[in-house]
């Protein structure tokens, strides 16, 4: 990439051998877990295109760096990617990470489909080359109001973890749940993620008397805080979103505390009828479980091929244009069409629940 | 006599400083050995090697018969070599009782470290008045005294005293060398440093003049206070 | 429920349990004035250690019985203790003379190593406890305390007196304090000062893997970052009890857990830190040697 | 000897720098039970004289300019644009630190209080991010002042602890309030302008400019009367009190020159990220940024540089390793400081034997008339 | 502005200039420490270019008072004067600002830095020359820097320092440490220097060299106050003497007065068993021959 100190930009792509997609993901630090998942995803999307003939005759290269959810390394590594020929981007997690590689890949006019992130802040800018594929924290959060409605809950207590992803969800649940009026927002607390201890939390919770609860952050401190909200007897309903959404959640809480408790969560393959097909060639092609955003990081290398087979072209510009028109291409969440902001139309959100050891789609 | 300790030919070096050329000295049992010597003679490098605090670059010294220029500083304490260091070194945050009580922590019966602690209350009275009042907080010339005391109670078979009477009042000065005395009387082998070569040979029965890292002049007490040169540089024209 | 009460005994809880970290903490800064920021991590190691020890040798104490898990702590202690040693042996001790931050240093890199260390070997995800405490309480005046946090608060004082004694009473103790201010002085007086300072190592070591496996089995989630905070919070503590002085750093952590409790309750959680920080700060502007940390007229 | 006769506890009046400087001066006796005869103190080889001489420093600043003819990929320029804000943060630290001997553990403070400043005013009124150099100059040295004025006679430990916390305040408070942009913080920062290069280069260019010249900044108040005066606070306070030096204003002044050198480092980070958010700024950042003056050895302006350099490169170098990354990173670490414990370019006491005898020849020469 | 000692002053056997107006007032000035009281309610004057001696035994309260005198320690009680403006619980900075300098009792030079930037510190209230003078290195800069040096030479010179003046001051042997902690305070250019036991662990030829140095310095027209234990030094060098005991002023006087008052022998030069009068008297003794200049060896 980019040779030469004057502008003329990098980026064009090769017109020959691989065609390399890039994603940013933390694979190290704090959440490093989600990583190997992402990866994973985004690699079996690549191998089945790629055994299928891949794209313009041309083979797909998955090339990942680590993005650490800080955003200085986040930079470092867009400009890695950059300098190794991406020609779409394909990452994207801790959403304050993720918005200092919006001008980089910019700049080298680089289309960015983003799986994870998905903070209204990315949209914001109206970048042309930016792309969310996952459901906004808006759409998810409306689908909670709606449950919470549909639960016939009267107060509600929100609880995020501080980070823009979770506290983006907690403000916008908490307006809509303002402008809707039939329910109060009894409570809202943010804690700090990393830590074991939440009992102050717990208590100022308790003391407002929610009869519902509403957790935004990611599981490992979600399954602290349902452990210690029932261990402070709390009987109410609770509800995570999707970025709790994992067995381990479970397994932090226990079983026994974590019964009932319900989710908001894009549609995956473990929900969807018909999707354990997938997540059984997921287990076989790599060997490991898929876990949070594997499915999104899937689909983020689909809709890439798919946007790269219709723009015929490596260049950013058709590729956008492409991607600005698909219309109805499947991806797990229902059939893709982007909003104005590039977000996605139907945020396809589901509730899910808690059975046993595991989550599963609320009837 | 049989000689408790003895040091022979020392070389030691401060990156590139030669401080020590070759010195070897001796002390008898239950003998008082003064060493004078000018500024940067090598006086404290010389009792700072003993006691293993410094290494020395080549050289012997034994202690009791036995090989010591290899122990461990800590361990030379043990078998009764200790060092009133100069600048006496107290332990400003501990009280004057707690500073004597470390001195003994070789010890193991705290009876007897007791039983010292009250001598040497008695030998040095505004210690037992400064009791409870920090090491830090003392003037010069108390630090002086417990320094003195504190090495006392370890009951040392050699005992090296690096200027004991820096910083004292003429009147301190006489006590001190009575408490050296005192403590020699009980058998205890002195290695005295001193500016203050009159009362220092005094004390001493042999004396040994340092010069530049080697023994320039040595003999009896009496010998050295008649000798010219010493008459000279530490006594006064 | 009473809401006050309850907030007091959250902070006591919490305090205390900073507490048990902070002791160590505070035990090997108060000797070697070293800014130990690897000793959060010793705790993560121990709560591992405990973990690893549950899940593979239980079945040898009989299942996960809280027999097993008394068994288990100890044998975590004498491990992270000797991790101590260790690392006093290689990351510290060579670098005795040299200025006091360069010890900052390998600390801060011993730290990265253990965490990272954990990370590569158990991999990034948290590991959940096989055992735990019940949630068995008791409620005094209406507020309810688990009979766990009972248990670890009673551990904390207890150890805080246990150590406070050992320090000021006995021979050690007193050795440790010499130390602590010339160390060069206590060859002098016939203390090992290596084999002393080790011996600190061990102890300061040993409590933090105790609390770490108690923060396993209470907290039911370990993970190898686990060790970061409470390291500061640990840190925060013993400086506000008074540097190196063992009823300071257990009366400073209790404090911090008040600050905490009472920052959330009034302000948010999302401001208990810039509570207690800035209460800190005054505080400290006030007293500047901390809650016990004596205060002597200088001599020139 | 005075490495005998330093009573007043170093817990005391000294900080407890001077403790370490204390311990150091007579490292040659031994601590640890078995005596050891000193190392030699590194005698100026043919390396250290060469590297000492001015002309080095200029050679280095002709190389961080040239940088982009050598290696221009857009990810070369954007770890080397990093690695000299970085530089700049530790020279900055450096003045505090290693020349008046303060701890401070909460530096990012002032790296984020520039790096917001400058981020708000270029976004919310759209100026150009240059305009905003004096309001965060100014920002800077209210922090500084709001922080160091109730602090700065705490002794070293507990300034460290209430530094640590004003770090923390700080960037909990730009998490939490709105108009910072809470945890997304700021984005879209503009930079410097392209001057019709590739932006990334042209900033590039600006950053290295200004660091070289904060650098030499920073070396030659140093050498000053001011910097002498950090030296002397930081070796004992009572003494230099003696001498009628304000050891108060001192550290003040060691303690707001730094916060400047943050703020202004702050300003090229918002510019070069284009995106700020407040965990750019946690305790870790204060961690690294003081490791990089340790490393490079305190008080020595090249040094620190080089520590910087290290401490910014190392882990992007290491990249691949994923998790290992900062498991070889910890370990490297403790691995050099074994090996060079005054850091890895200590500052060396001494001035040059030839200068003064120069200085001594002229001045017989006045002194004869006289 | 050429500051420093005019070189070429020399050691003279006459006495010292007669003394000036009363330039330093100590009235009743307590220092209490919880239980010890440390100067109890102690009262003396100090004259321009006079060499006034404070002695006492060990803990009379001689550096406490000097620390009173010079900030270091808030007297409890009373109050303290110098050139006519009250200086009492002023900071130290301020006070030597007035023009009071002094050295420690237990040495207190910046032993990391060089001997050279030593004796710098005692210059830095004088410097012209500001940070961005340092910076941009204007002639004010190069200028000032320059005359610091040259200063600090002459002083050490003056002092008649001779080790490496580029190193690190720790390096050298104790006594030049002391010369060079007395040149930083002279670079001070104070009207009254304080000087703490400087004849602490010097031998005999080594003190005959500070006893020079002093002279000198009060030829310079500095006022000097010393503290020490060494007779022969005192008496020999001192106009007047201040004797304290449990922090309470027992004798002023002239030298001579001061040796045959049988207080001070009582509580300072010893009599209570022979050998302490043996040891009092050889000091006396002594202290007499110097001072008559007889010159015989004894023994
Ligand atoms: N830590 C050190 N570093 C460098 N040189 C040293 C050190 N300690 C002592 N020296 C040098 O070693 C030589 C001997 O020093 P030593 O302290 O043994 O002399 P001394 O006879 O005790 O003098 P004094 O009467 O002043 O105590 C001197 O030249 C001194 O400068
Ligand atoms: N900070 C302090 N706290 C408690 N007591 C103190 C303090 N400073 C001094 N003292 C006590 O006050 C008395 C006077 O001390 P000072 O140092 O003034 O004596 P001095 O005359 O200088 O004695 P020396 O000749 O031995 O130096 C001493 O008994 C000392 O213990
Ligand atoms: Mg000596
Ligand atoms: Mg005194």
């Amino acid at each position: 990439g980019g040779g030469g100190i004057t502008d003329g930009g990098p980026g064009e792509g090769a017109t020959s051998g691989d065609i390399i997609l890039g994603m940013l993901t933390p694979l190290s630090g704090g959440s490093a877990a989600i990583g190997p998942y992402m990866r994973n995803g985004g690699q079996l999307a690549v191998d089945e295109i790629n055994a299928a003939g891949g794209v313009m005759g041309r083979q797909l290269k998955l090339v990942v760096e680590d993005e650490a959810c800080d955003p200085k390394t986040a930079a470092a590594g867009a400009a890695k990617l950059v300098t190794a020929g991406t020609i779409v981007s394909v990452g994207g997690y801790c959403s304050s990470a993720t918005l200092p590689t919006l001008t980089i890949f910019g700049k080298a006019n680089i289309p960015m489909i983003i799986p994870a992130a998905n903070s209204n802040d990315l949209v914001k800018d109206k970048l042309p080359n930016v792309f969310l594929i996952n459901g906004t924290g808006a759409q998810q959060a409306a689908a909670a109001v709606e449950f919470m409605k549909s639960e016939g809950s009267k107060a509600v207590a929100l609880v995020d973890d501080n980070t823009s992803y979770s506290k983006d969800i907690t403000t916008r649940t908490a307006q809509n749940l303002k402008d809707d009026g039939s329910v109060a927002v009894a409570s809202q607390q943010s804690v700090t993620a990393g830590e074991s201890d939440y009992s102050a939390a717990v208590t100022a919770i308790l003391r407002a008397k929610p009869d519902f609860v509403y957790w935004t952050g990611y599981y490992q401190e979600g399954g602290l805080l349902i452990k210690q909200l029932r261990g402070a007897g709390y009987t109410g309903k609770i509800m995570v979103a999707d970025g709790s959404v994992d067995k381990q959640l479970v397994s932090i809480a226990g079983e026994s505390n974590a019964q009932g408790v319900f989710a908001t969560m894009t549609q995956t393959p473990q929900t969807i009828p018909g999707g354990d097909q997938w997540v059984a060639t997921f287990k076989d092609k790599t060997g490991a479980d898929p876990g949070p955003y594997s499915p999104q990081a899937y689909d983020a290398v689909r809709v890439a091929a798919e946007a790269l087979k219709q723009a015929n072209s490596t260049k950013g510009e058709d590729i956008i244009t492409a991607l600005k028109a698909i219309d109805g291409f499947e991806i797990f969440s229902g059939k893709l069409k982007f909003t104005e902001e590039h977000t996605l139309t139907e945020g396809g959100f589901d509730i899910l629940v808690v059975e046993g050891s595991d989550f599963v789609l609320n009837k | 006599m049989t000689n408790v300790l003895e040091v022979e030919d020392l070389y030691v070096n401060y990156g590139k400083v030669e401080a020590l050329k070759g010195l070897s000295l001796t002390v008898g049992e239950a003998e008082t050995v003064s060493l004078l010597g000018n500024n940067g003679a090598g006086k404290s490098t010389t009792v700072s090697t003993i006691s293993g605090v410094v290494r020395a670059v080549s050289g012997r010294i034994s202690a009791f018969g036995e090989d010591i220029t290899h122990a461990k500083a800590w361990d030379l304490v043990e078998r009764g070599i200790v060092q009133v260091p100069e600048g006496r070194r107290i332990f400003s945050r501990l009280t004057v009782h707690e500073n004597l009580q470390v001195g003994g922590y070789t010890v193991r019966d705290t009876k007897a470290i007791d039983r010292r602690i009250a001598e040497v209350y008695e030998l040095l009275p505004r210690l037992a008045e400064r009791r409870n009042q920090q090491g830090g907080t003392l003037s010069g010339g108390e630090q002086q005294m417990l320094a003195i005391g504190r090495a006392m109670i370890a009951d040392p078979k050699i005992l090296m005293l690096d200027e004991p009477s820096m910083g004292l009042a003429p009147l301190m000065v006489a006590q001190v060398m009575d408490v050296v005395r005192a403590i020699n009387a009980r058998g205890t082998a002195v290695l005295l440093i001193e500016q203050n070569a009159r009362s220092a040979l005094k004390v001493a029965k042999r004396g040994y003049v340092l010069d530049s890292g080697v023994v320039s002049i040595q003999g009896s007490a009496e010998e050295l206070s008649q000798d010219p040169r010493v008459v000279e540089a530490y006594l006064g024209k | 429920m009473d809401y006050f009460l309850q907030l007091v005994l959250n902070g006591l809880f919490v305090g205390s349990f900073y507490g048990l970290v902070a002791l160590g903490y505070s035990m090997v800064y108060g000797i070697i004035k070293l800014l130990n920021f690897a000793h959060g991590d010793v705790y993560m190691v121990g709560a591992f250690g405990g973990y690893t020890l549950l899940t593979f040798g239980a079945g040898a104490l009989g299942g996960g019985s809280l027999v097993a898990l008394v068994v288990i702590l100890v044998v975590a202690m004498v491990m992270t203790g000797t991790l101590g040693l260790v690392l006093e042996r290689i990351a510290y001790r060579p670098l005795r003379g040299a200025p006091r931050l360069s010890v900052l240093i390998t600390a801060v890199g011993a730290s990265f190593a253990l965490e990272y260390g954990i990370a590569v070997a158990y991999g990034p995800n948290p590991r959940v406890y096989p055992v735990g405490f019940g949630n068995a309480s008791v409620t005094i005046l209406g507020a309810r305390l688990t009979v766990a946090q009972l248990l670890m608060m009673a551990v904390a004082v207890g150890l805080m007196i246990a150590l406070d004694q050992l320090v000021r009473r006995t021979r050690t103790g007193r050795a440790m304090r010499a130390i602590s201010q010339d160390p060069k002085a206590c060859l002098l007086m016939g203390i090992n000062v290596d084999n002393v300072i080790s011996r600190t190592f061990f102890i300061g070591s040993a409590l933090a893997g105790a609390a770490g496996v108690m923060a396993g089995a209470y907290y039911g989630k370990v993970d190898f970052l686990m060790g970061f905070i409470i390291g500061l919070k640990a840190f925060t503590a013993a400086v506000i009890g008074g540097i190196g002085n063992l009823r300071g750093a257990v009366l400073g952590a209790i404090v911090l857990g008040l600050l905490e409790s009472f920052g959330t309750a009034f302000l948010g959680a999302q401001w208990r830190d810039v509570f207690a920080f800035a209460f800190l700060i005054l505080f400290l502007t006030v007293r500047p040697t901390g809650l016990l940390g004596e205060r002597v007229t200088e001599r020139v | 000897m005075s490495k005998d006769t330093h009573q007043s506890p170093p817990e005391q009046g000294d900080s407890g720098f001077v403790r370490a400087v204390e311990e150091r001066g007579s490292s040659v006796v031994a601590a640890a039970g078995k005596g050891l005869t000193p190392r030699r103190s590194p005698g100026p080889t043919a390396v250290s004289r060469a590297i000492s001489h001015p002309l080095f420093a200029w050679a280095v600043v002709a190389m961080a300019l040239a940088m982009p003819f050598i290696n221009s990929s857009a990810y070369a320029i954007r770890i080397s644009t990093d690695a000299l804000i970085f530089v700049m943060l530790a020279v900055g630290l450096n003045v505090v630190v290693g020349y008046c001997g303060l701890l401070d553990l909460g530096y990012a403070a002032f790296f984020a209080i520039g790096a917001y400043t400058s981020g708000i005013l270029a976004t919310a009124f759209d100026w150009h991010i240059a305009l905003t150099l004096p309001f965060v100059i100014v920002a800077a040295v209210i922090g500084g002042l709001l922080i160091g004025g109730p602090t700065l006679r705490l002794r070293s430990d507990y300034l460290a602890i209430v530094t640590l916390g004003f770090g923390e305040i700080i960037r909990i408070t730009a998490n939490n309030l709105d108009f910072t942009g809470g945890p997304n913080g700021i984005f879209g920062i503009p930079d410097f302008g392209s001057f019709g290069l590739r932006t990334d280069i042209a900033t590039y260019w600006v950053t290295a400019a200004v660091v070289s010249l904060a650098v030499l900044a920073s070396a030659r108040i140093g050498r000053g009367r001011l910097g002498r005066a950090w030296r002397f606070v930081r070796e004992d306070e009572d003494a230099a009190e003696a001498m009628g030096i304000h050891t108060y204003k001192i550290k003040f002044a060691a303690y707001i020159t730094g916060a400047i050198f943050g703020g202004l480092a702050g300003v090229l980070f918002a510019a070069h990220q284009t995106a700020i958010s407040p965990m750019s700024f946690n305790f870790l950042w204060s961690a690294l940024i003081l490791m990089a003056v340790v490393l490079g050895g305190m008080g020595s302006t090249p040094g620190v540089v080089v520590g910087a350099l290290v401490i910014a490169l190392l882990p992007e170098l290491l990249r691949g390793a994923e998790n290992w990354r900062y498991l070889v990173f910890g370990v490297l670490l403790i691995v050099v400081m074994i090996f060079r414990p005054q850091g890895i370019w200590p500052h060396r006491v001494s001035e040059k034997q030839s200068k003064i005898e120069k200085r001594r020849a002229e001045e017989q020469a006045k002194a004869v008339p006289a | 502005m050429s500051a420093g000692p005019t070189s070429g002053a020399v050691a003279s056997t006459t006495g010292a200039a007669p003394a000036g107006a009363v330039l330093l007032e100590v009235r009743d000035m307590t220092v209490a420490f919880g239980g010890v009281t440390a100067v109890n309610g102690l009262s003396f004057d100090g004259h321009q270019g006079e060499v006034l001696s404070v002695i006492g035994p060990n803990g009379a309260g001689k550096t406490s008072a000097f620390n009173c005198i010079t900030g270091f320690y808030k007297p409890s009680a009373g109050r303290v004067l110098f050139d006519g403006a009250d200086i009492t619980g002023q900071r130290p900075a301020r006070i030597a600002g007035r023009g009071v300098a002094r050295t420690f009792q237990n040495l207190r030079l910046f032993g990391e830095l060089t001997v050279l930037d030593n004796v710098r510190a005692g210059m830095h209230v004088r410097l012209r020359q500001n940070a961005f003078d340092a910076i941009l290195h204007t002639p004010r800069y190069h200028r000032s820097e320059q005359e610091a040096t040259d200063e600090a030479h002459r002083w050490l010179d003056f002092v008649g320092s001779t080790g490496d003046r580029g190193s690190a001051v720790r390096n050298l042997p104790y006594g030049e440490q002391r010369r060079v902690e007395i040149a930083r305070a002279l670079a001070r250019e104070p009207k009254m220097l304080l000087l703490d036991e400087p004849a602490a662990g010097l031998n005999h030829g080594e003190k005959d060299q500070l006893l020079d140095l002093l002279r000198r310095i009060s030829r310079l027209g500095t006022a000097v106050v010393l503290i020490e234990h060494d007779m022969g030094l005192v008496m020999e060098v001192s106009e007047r003497i201040v004797v304290l005991n449990y922090g309470k002023e027992i004798a002023d006087g002239t030298p001579h007065e001061i040796r045959t008052n049988p207080a001070v022998i009582e509580a300072y030069l010893g009599s209570e068993d022979a050998e302490a009068r043996a040891e009092a008297e050889q000091v006396a003794q002594m202290s007499d021959e110097e001072i008559f200049g007889e010159r015989e060896a004894q023994s």
